[in-house]
């Protein structure tokens, strides 16, 4: 079954969720689960993060069938609103950030 | 050796713009680990008019990261005691202080007297604030905001960019948000953010903050340090700066983030 | 609600190595544009101790980017006119100044009193000298510098990395250097680039600079402000730091570096 | 005559070489001059830099066959040390960074 690799990074705390791992390389499945006869989506990332990644707090990253308000999400460095954001298609070496918007100062 | 160039660089045309610094007013809004550095850079290199407002007063255990107070300064208003740090080094330099919270009911009028805000602040309400009064009063703000290692920066509200709201329409769910914990947090992050700023707003004030909106994200323990990201621009559907705005007052931010309940933001789990 | 986590954050680790830090000695060599807030973060920031040089003393037409110093510290000397600014901040500081140049004379002896060094001069002859110096010290060299709206920043001589002489093995030609020339430079781009220069000492100190050789270029007016440069390692035909090194003492780097003729680095041509 | 797209930025003051302009997209040729039975090499860029882009000064900028000691070179934000330096064979939408090192404070 063909496989995408993709680079995902978490920033701004968003690692917290994930091990403490801020840097990941994953190879999913280049067929879309939410689709199944299309290709992966940014949606399908997102599930698989969550499904495969996450053991709690689950909500803390995913909210419904999107990320949770406050997450901004770049796709090879351009804000995902420029970019279809959930129906974004995945390509393989794609470098996807999700990044926890800071308050503090 | 005289050399005749085609344009004037870029920083040439800074220093001809000195001038326009120097007609420039600005409004930095928190005198924390932010607007140190923020205040004093900006207070030293000339800008016409500086305000600085925060309602707190200096702490010792602050000082690693707010280090443009001092210990002499400890229980002192944190807008003065700023304010006397910008004048040792100019003693020139107009300052107005606001040793208070900016508010609903206060904001606004405010910041219509200034040209340009800095959000140096440390929470959510505030966030919110600044940027639907700046969009009411329509200025450019500037804002930075920093978390243990992490930091970033954008401009909003110019150039026909995003303001808060049209990343954030919704806020995010209060187990997410937190204020600063002072443990842990290295003063030198929200330095860098904070004399990030400062440049900014310089930018903005002599026009050479022309570029399509972007974010910096900054991570102090990772390489790259620094990622710059394409942002979206001003959204059409924006109730505060779209097309057809329904936000025409400011409203109450500690309901509107549920931050009311001040318990809830000392929650351990920060995001 | 405890969570547990499988392995501390690096902040963490970064909080239980404050002791470390505070155990660590750093010396910042210039309290000009870059050492001003490399030594008041450091200095705010629990270092041991801290070892301030520089033989210059305060001129009132440079406080716009050395925010460290006072109108009031006027033709006092710029080391001493740091050290109080640090002790305002938090007396307890044990601070060292030298207020004088360090040269090919005492800079090998100083620099061993300290475990990390932080280069904020202004010329090319101090770059190698303090190259040089740590080397053969064996310490690592905290570079940064600037002028007019760029910066640069890297970590010398530090986990196989490449000291100076491994970049630039000969100086470049004296037409194109220059010492920082006042007018037109903003205070806060040495201010970004000083700021993270206390960042890498202090990560440096913690052990938690770790990554391959990268060297930070910053331009302050482009889009991105920020590029990382993946750095060559350690060259093993260097002078200095090679396997089999030639350079066994410290030389004279004016006449190394062309620049004995002070005249010719007021060049009006600046590269 | 095939040609190679090839970004070419300024940085640090070299910039002012260049009519001050940072940033150069240029279409050099896919051949090298320098040694024509092969590809167009970064040697290839830097003759064709002084030649077409500089009027003076040339000597700031190259020094003999090489940059000038003192400038660095980044291809694609790696050390050209680390990538043959001037052999190195260019490709189409390399990103070259030629920057003057600082050494004021
Ligand atoms: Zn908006
Ligand atoms: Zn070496």
């Amino acid at each position: 079954m063909a496989e995408l690799k993709i680079n995902v990074e978490f920033s701004g705390g968003m690692e917290l969720l994930f091990k403490n791992i801020r840097k990941h390389t994953l190879a999913i499945p280049a067929q879309s689960k939410v689709n199944p006869s299309g290709p992966a989506t940014l949606q399908d990332l997102i599930f698989y993060l969550r499904d495969n990644l996450m053991t709690e707090k689950k909500d803390l990253f995913v909210d419904k069938d999107t990320v949770r308000p406050g997450i901004l999400v770049l796709i090879n460095n351009v804000d995902w609103e420029l970019c279809d954001e959930l129906e974004y298609q995945l390509e393989d070496k794609d470098e996807i950030v999700f990044i926890s918007t800071l308050h503090g100062g | 050796s005289f050399k005749k160039v085609d344009a004037l660089s870029k920083e040439e045309i800074l220093r001809f713009e000195q001038l326009k610094l120097r007609n420039t007013t600005i409004l930095v809004v928190g005198a924390g680990g932010l607007g140190a550095p923020a205040i004093l850079y900006l207070g030293a290199n000339g800008v016409g008019r500086l305000g600085i407002a925060d309602p707190d007063t200096v702490a010792v255990n602050n000082l690693h990261r707010q280090v443009i107070h001092t210990e002499a300064s400890t229980d002192t208003s944190k807008a003065e005691s700023a304010m006397r740090a910008v004048h040792a080094i100019d003693s020139t330099c107009e300052v107005v202080t606001y040793p208070f919270a900016l508010t609903s009911e206060n904001a606004l009028e405010i910041i219509r007297e200034y040209d340009i805000v800095i959000d140096a602040t440390d929470n959510i309400g505030a966030r919110y604030l600044l940027s639907d009064a700046c969009v009411l009063a329509n200025k450019p703000l500037v804002s930075g905001s920093a978390l243990r290692m992490d930091g970033q920066l954008t401009v909003y509200h110019h150039n026909n960019g995003p303001c808060y709201r049209c990343l954030h329409p919704v806020p995010p769910p209060i187990d997410t948000v937190s204020k600063c914990v002072e443990s842990g947090v290295l003063g030198v992050i929200p330095g860098v953010i904070g004399t990030l700023q400062a440049l900014e707003a310089i930018k903005v004030a002599v026009g050479l903050h022309n570029d399509d909106p972007s974010f910096l994200i900054f991570s102090g323990l990772t390489t790259p340090m620094f990622r710059t990201m394409k942002l979206r621009g001003r959204k059409k559907d924006c109730i505060a700066c779209g097309d057809n705005p329904s936000l025409t007052d400011l409203i109450d931010y500690a309901e509107f983030c549920g931050t009311a309940d001040s318990d809830k933001s000392q929650d351990l789990f920060l995001l």
